[in-house]
């Protein structure tokens, strides 16, 4: 899908709802919604083309706060939601809000259904770890040992990756985001909806009532830079205060080396390709974890393959062309009738 | 040739049975299609085994199909059968119980031997004396033998010849009913066009039965069932899950919507989805979910986005989608979802029929969740009924519940075509651009629907959601007299409905002092029952519900008409207890059998009769 | 120290409001563990914003909590409130219509400023006017500052200091019911052990508060309210779902069971799961699991393993399980499924309190799936009706609804503990492995229960499963004769349960002809108002039904014995259309208001009062 | 998990139950049946220990066959129904059976949810790739453009390949069997129930009557050998008649090789180490497809790491030891109460 920017010279002004947004003061929310509302008018898309679809959690409000076509339907189900409202209507531009409970707990079935179908919609992970709404639980996502209301003596269960579950549901893109980087998450959501197929952003999202900091580990001052990756496609895996550091494969593991030190070059240092079919660096790269490595940001996975609503579409302007029933009383008379005098 | 009587019969019922593998269905719907062809009017049922293929010569896996056609207007399958097929021992047991006295009983006594009789569990050697048929008309043919032998010389494989076996069967009903083998012919020529010798065996085998029914000494009659007098029109046989999904595509078509179906396969409603998947060509989006909460949320989205949107499946699958089916009252979206019930409860008889879901249409949800329900009543009204369905849920923005049940999704009937023509408009309420904001729970004063305004459309950008909306503007409202007043709204317009829906009628004796109830697929047999007593001379009337939420606006006065009503139900008395908690100074007698079977004229006569002192 | 009256009151409702963030639920319960250590009976409301913490003050974001205490038996937390503690302009805007007629109101005037007052939606600089509330006792305090002042040479940083702002709030309506403080001190030493100076802050503010009350001359007199005679033992307050979680708990103590809860997190029903994951140490097993479905599913499997299983939830919750209840009640395993209701239909009002999953828990299932239902009434007595939820499941051998609400799950009171040596014996139905072969399916005599086999008994290996079940022998059947007798078996095993539960009791007057009727939760209520009218002379009963299905066995002949029956409840007349279903010969008028709050017992008796003439 | 094998002298007609079997003449069910009933006596648990849960389909018949404690729920639940077994008595062995529409179309999140938690349950998918019980629609996994009842015109979806979803999930075992090799099958099980966590065994099993055949091009004779590579742990990669043919890994791809030819030697085929963290080329190894390459069969991966219900059970024995609260009585009576006399 080619879009033309900014042919209709909307402005994220034209995407604020006239509601009062009422997320706790402080949520990773707030600047993701500033984030959305940025890129939509960049994507040269009439308004009223848009269908914001969520499930239920605090990340779940967001449709009310687009003035766009908005569902803010049940707990887990935006992705089945989402994949009709699709369906129905192919030329929409979907984007389906949803929070790691929502997506990964009740509504993960949909969520690697939506993403083998490769049905095109944008699917903004809010992953704060925890079940915001319902005041604290722990989530899919929650890291083994978290201590929250419902378990206070800590999880014993083994979280999902994300970027692992998409590429095991044979998905085609997957992108990592932050909510306090307005600028970058603003343009990976461009680029998720320039992917045609199913585009799955995780935007790490900090709770601060009920799991502040989670993600502290990545985004503090201290460590930022030695903590996160940000990939470019056709670029180098550079990190490091001065992009000193880089990645490299060592047979079926990655590592991390200096430029500079130990004859290491530019040259050494992966490149990154997104579009590859092949998702085993993908893979590595999407489960790397802090401390150990940087966590990887920006595009991870963009591979480009039919989308399944264009699929649909296809077969059905082909049937129409060849099949001899064209409305409803061609069918009502077809096959073996009889007449009645 | 041998000189034979041929006696004319007002009505017959004749039932095939075999082993799972042995084409009884397909049997059963060539002499369907023939005798429809000849004229007669006909309804069908098919009794199928819950294992896809249970092992062969058991009672388990015996398939089972029913046929009862006749000179007049034919409105059941019939009770019993005058001509059972029984292609081995095993189905010979299994529908021992189901012949007439006096009927016939052709059965292939090739297949007739010691371990068969002993694997479909008889005990003797003479399965008729032990089942107590002997009085009844039984002729065996070497069926197995004579198919082999009719192919000897064909080239076909010995497999495939077998599999034409019941076509030797089909030719010697054909003879018994004076049918004409033309028709079967062509189907063969048509069907197997690109496999000519396929054609020829089944032709040769259809002749050799009849030409052998011709010769036998046993069979010294054959009966002729003239054409019954039928309205004018074109026909075809229709089975009620095809009706369903003709009535919603006719729906789109009126409705100028593209037809969305988000389905999860489930007997015995996957037909539906079948059929419409086959119509690509008239735009139908058939979507396969994951699972049954998937499909009616896709379908959702899919009203959202403008399209007429349909969701079908059976009990369990109900259960899964009633969180959404709240979600859709909530957002007041149409949506169409059609539950062919089963037997339950759980997995239940997951082949047979019941119409035990009643209440779960009406109030199984959580929260107050008022939505109209329809009930279709034959085979061929599925398409009427589901076409009243979408109008009614596109015209009053809610959710619409169709009940059928396993009964008409597979029995058959002919149907004279409604063209398109003849079919009502239907309106979307759609939403107009004005200068004033659209507000998204502003209503139609006379339905109380709100406008719609899909995906898309520019200048009517607005949200929707579960939670409870604030009157009229329809944004997210925690207001307690809010919230009040919205389920009054609510059901409110639900109730409206019934303006727009017939009346109930009485069919019958007009002075009739005692009522036969019924809704759904009961039908048939409460008409036909009430047209019997009738005949006899018994003053009863037969009331029967398509319209369970809201009822017909004279309900009550019409019930209060009789001084006995009998409500009868393949259930323990869900619509009689619907009716005590609505009309408390109803009273209601009931006749409730749940086996999984529909109801017999017989059954429903002899009720009657102690009610009224027959 | 100026002197002031001391005024003996009754009983009194006092109600704390403030943002999400003020700690209004912790300060109402502080005050409720302080009046109930004093010896008063009480009864509290806690009432949230569906929001986590919606904007700062706006009317949506306000959380409150009302709590009513006094001398003799309470059973609500009050109608409409004595004192109104507002933290801000948008606590009074919205509960400005709560606060009884001459009733006192307490507010931080810090806050009253012009841009607080906009932002909660008042046109006027003055709010009490603007709400009519001039003639209430208005005392504008200096909340904010004076907590600031308080600390300010305390190290506390400001932000942690403006944090106990709610104590100086409650320090000073302890000085106007004449509280100690002494309850209060040692719970912050306790739970700030490790944190000191975060004791002493809160203590510091507190006895501010108080002391600014003792100082201030707005304040001339302050209330004594005597501890109430209740009866002898041991106290402790507890909520609805805390009462819930306990009483399980205890059920399968006594049963010498493992507790096994499969629950997905959802408002109201979380803090079950939430309570009984903090008690592994009695070995519970709290399986927080990916979403309802896979929850009941669990502890279905948990029951066929021989825990006692236990499921939670609420409304939307409850239509995912429905499914799976059916296959519960198929397989005839004990299930304890607690639905905390809340405002339908969808998502609906989620913090909100309703009754209206009556009908979803009796029959929103497919097929015929009859199962026992049961309401709790008082927070605390959740807890015995959880246990028995799990005595009647286990001894009966089936799952088991158990009602309770937002209200009650949310709501607290004293509650008499009952030790353990107290509560009845659970006698699981054990099978015994004996010479002939387990028979799944045969049953006891007298309940209609079938023997459990738990996986890991030796010897009686058996499968189960979602099927229509063979009568006895528990093995497939798809024989429609045993599906009818197998539905009514599981019908009466139901019904059977009516013989050993309490018969329906009248409470009041005993000559009464006109009773109030009710269910769950506005017991408290109901028990209230009927008391009033008798006091007043009116010949008022009131009967309260805990079981719902099956209903004790003299119900319709309690039902006739009144004139009138006034059926009140949080829906739209679930329970009237189900007495009308049940009890032809009986009629009831009903009063319904869903608003998402507790109906007021002044209501209640307007209603009496315009049916009897009052 | 270490058993004691055949302390029990079980034999395979003790785990037959008295109900007859009713798949259709020529099902794979039957060879599966035949491969759990060998394999449960080897394992050395009574049999009153073991529990076989499934969901509902045509394999899902299996627990009336079989004579152990047996569950036959409903469809898509069998995964949070052995997890409820499992945990409330982990001494048990919990078998579940479930096919590729029961345990990948609606059981899909039980069963991402159970992989992710690492239960310890031995979950054996019957990919016949087709919907048999409701006679004939697609799968989640049937290959994109099979025509069946519900795509007439071929289907349009990408499938799933449970091996990839299983590592995405996290999982800890997967292994992939053959409906008609019983001997190998059996093996299988073995090793599988062995395993202490969540075991996903994909039997490639034939469904005679509504998608015959799907399995051909790797099975028939002309081609198995070529088509079916046989994993064993600490085994080199070979297949062929002769096993003359390797897998060796180029960058991120496998190659096939041939041993003897352009200088290949044994030494250059990998060798097989199932039990390594690192899910890279058991993924490679579990995604690749005939007829390009040879399809994997046996262990591919058997990652141990601590199971869900050992862990469960784990932490409440830490409570047991260290909370003051030991029946309810202390419970009811802990916290703030107060007499009235
Ligand atoms: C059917 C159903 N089950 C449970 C809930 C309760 N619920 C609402 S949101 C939520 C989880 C929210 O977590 P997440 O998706 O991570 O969103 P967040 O609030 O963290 O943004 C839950 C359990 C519900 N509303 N509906
Ligand atoms: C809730 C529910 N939805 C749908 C069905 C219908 N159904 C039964 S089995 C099945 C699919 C079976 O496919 P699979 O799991 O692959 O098993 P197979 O029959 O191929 O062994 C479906 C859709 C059902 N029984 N229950
Ligand atoms: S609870 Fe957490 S996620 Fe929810 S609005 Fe507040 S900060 Fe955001
Ligand atoms: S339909 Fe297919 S899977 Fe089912 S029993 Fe028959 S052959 Fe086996
Ligand atoms: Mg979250
Ligand atoms: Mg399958």
């Amino acid at each position: 899908m080619t879009l033309n920017t900014k042919t209709l010279n909307l402005s994220a002004k034209e995407f604020k709802s006239d509601q009062e947004v009422k997320w706790c003061p402080g949520c990773g929310d707030y600047a993701i919604l500033v984030a959305v509302q940025k890129a939509m008018p960049e994507l040269g898309i009439p308004r009223e083309n848009y269908a914001v679809i969520s499930g239920i959690g605090c990340s779940s409000r967001f449709p009310y706060y687009m003035n766009t076509y908005g569902f803010h339907s049940i707990h887990g189900r935006a992705a089945a939601i989402a994949t009709g409202v699709k369906l129905a209507k192919p030329e929409l531009s979907v984007w389906q809000i949803t929070g790691d409970g929502d997506a990964l707990a009740i509504g993960g079935n949909h969520f690697i259904h939506e993403i083998r179908r490769n049905v095109d919609i944008n699917i903004l992970l809010f992953n704060n770890e925890i079940y915001g709404l319902t005041k604290g639980q722990f989530s899919p996502t929650s890291k083994t040992g978290a201590k929250t209301k419902t378990s206070p003596h800590g999880t014993v269960e083994r979280p999902f990756h994300p970027g692992q579950l998409v590429m095991g549901a044979n998905g085609t893109f997957f992108a990592r985001a932050l909510d306090t980087n307005i600028k970058h998450t603003t343009e990976v959501m461009i680029q998720a909806a320039q992917h045609k197929g199913a585009s799955v952003v995780e935007i790490l999202q900090n709770c601060v009532i009920y799991n502040d900091k989670t993600h502290a580990a990545i985004t503090d001052r201290e460590h930022k830079d030695d903590r996160q990756l940000l990939l470019e496609h056709g670029k180098p895996m550079l990190f490091g205060k001065k992009k000193e550091k880089g990645l490299r494969l060592r047979g079926l593991e990655l590592e991390i080396v200096e430029i500079g030190r130990d004859g290491v070059t530019l040259d050494d240092i992966l490149v990154h390709d997104a579009k590859t079919a092949n998702p085993a660096l993908h893979w590595m790269l999407a489960s790397m974890e802090a401390p150990e490595f940087p966590v990887a940001f920006g595009v991870i996975r963009a591979y480009e393959t039919p989308s399944f609503e264009d699929n649909v579409a296809h077969q059905i302007a082909e049937q129409q062309e060849s099949s001899p029933i064209r409305c409803m009383d061609d069918l009502l008379f077809s096959g073996t009738t009889w007449a009645v005098n | 040739m041998k000189s034979v009587e041929s006696i004319e019969l007002k009505e017959v019922v004749i039932r095939f049975s075999g082993d799972s593998g042995d084409g009884m269905q397909f049997t059963g719907m060539q002499f369907s299609d023939t005798s429809a062809l000849e004229g007669n009017d006909l309804a069908t049922f098919p009794n199928f085994p819950a294992e896809i293929r249970a092992p062969q010569g058991t009672v388990d896996g015996v398939s089972g199909f029913q046929l009862h056609f006749g000179q007049s207007h034919i409105m059941t399958p019939g009770d019993h059968a005058d001509v059972l097929v029984a292609m081995n021992p095993a189905a010979l047991k299994a529908n021992a119980r189901w012949v007439n006295e006096g009927g016939t009983i052709i059965y292939d006594s090739d297949t007739f031997n010691e371990k068969s009789l002993k694997k479909a569990g008889f005990a003797s050697a003479n399965p008729f004396k032990e089942e107590r048929l002997d009085d009844r008309n039984v002729i065996g043919a070497p069926i197995t033998s004579l198919t082999k032998e009719a192919l000897a010389n064909s080239g076909i494989d010995p497999k495939t010849a077998l599999k034409t076996r019941n076509m030797f069967a089909l030719g010697i009903v054909y003879w018994l009913f004076n049918r004409p083998l033309r028709h079967s012919e062509e189907f063969f020529d048509k069907t197997f066009k690109k496999t000519p010798e396929l054609a020829e065996a089944n032709k040769t085998v259809l002749k050799a039965g009849f030409n052998y029914a011709e010769t036998i000494e046993a069979l010294t009659r054959n009966y002729k069932v003239a054409p019954a007098k039928i309205d004018k029109g074109t026909y075809r046989n229709i089975s009620g899950n095809v009706a369903t999904a003709w009535g919603l595509l006719a729906a789109a078509e009126k409705a100028g919507l593209q037809l969305f179906i988000g389905s999860y396969p489930i007997t015995p409603a996957t037909e539906i989805l079948q059929e419409l998947a086959r119509h690509k060509s008239l735009g139908v989006k058939a979507f396969q979910a994951e699972d049954e909460i998937a499909a009616i949320c896709s379908a959702l989205g899919a009203s959202f986005a403008g399209s007429l949107a349909v969701t079908t499946t059976s009990g369990p699958g109900m259960a899964l989608k009633t969180e959404a089916i709240g979600l859709g009252i909530m957002a007041e979206l149409p949506l169409v979802v059609v539950n062919v019930q089963r037997g339950g409860p759980s997995t239940g008889l997951p082949t047979k029929t019941e119409q035990s879901d009643l209440w779960q249409a009406l109030l199984g949800r959580n929260g107050e969740s008022p939505l109209i329900v329809l009930a279709a009543s034959t085979p061929a009204n599925c398409f009427h009924y589901a076409f009243q369905a979408a109008k009614l849920s596109i015209e009053h923005m809610t959710p619409v519940v169709l009940l059928t049940d396993g009964f008409l999704a597979n029995g058959s009937e002919p149907w004279r075509i409604t063209p398109m023509a003849e079919l009502p408009a239907i309106v979307p309420p759609y939403a107009q651009k004005t200068d004033s904001e659209y507000m998204p729970y502003a209503r139609d004063p006379e339905t109380l629907a709100r406008k719609w305004a899909t995906v898309g459309m520019e200048g009517l950008e607005h949200r929707i959601g579960g939670l409870e909306k604030q009157d009229i503007t329809g944004n997210v409202s925690y207001d307690g007299e809010n919230h009040e007043r919205m389920i009054a709204i609510r059901a409110e317009k639900v109730r409206r409905v019934a303006r727009s829906i017939p009346e109930l009628e009485a069919f019958g004796d007009p002075d009739a002092k005692v009522a036969l109830v019924g809704w759904g697929s009961t039908f048939g047999h409460l008409r036909t029952a009430t047209e019997e007593l009738n005949l006899a001379g018994k003053p009863v009337a037969h009331l029967h519900f398509h319209h369970l939420s809201p009822m017909p606006s004279n309900t009550e006065q019409m019930l209060k008409r009789f001084d006995k009503i009998l409500v009868c139900e393949i259930n323990t008395g869900q619509l009689a207890d619907y009716l005590a908690m609505r009309f408390q100074d109803v009273r209601t007698l009931r006749y409730n059998k749940v086996q999984g079977m529909p109801l017999t004229v017989k059954e429903i006569k002899a009720q009657v009769n102690t009610i009224i002192g027959g």
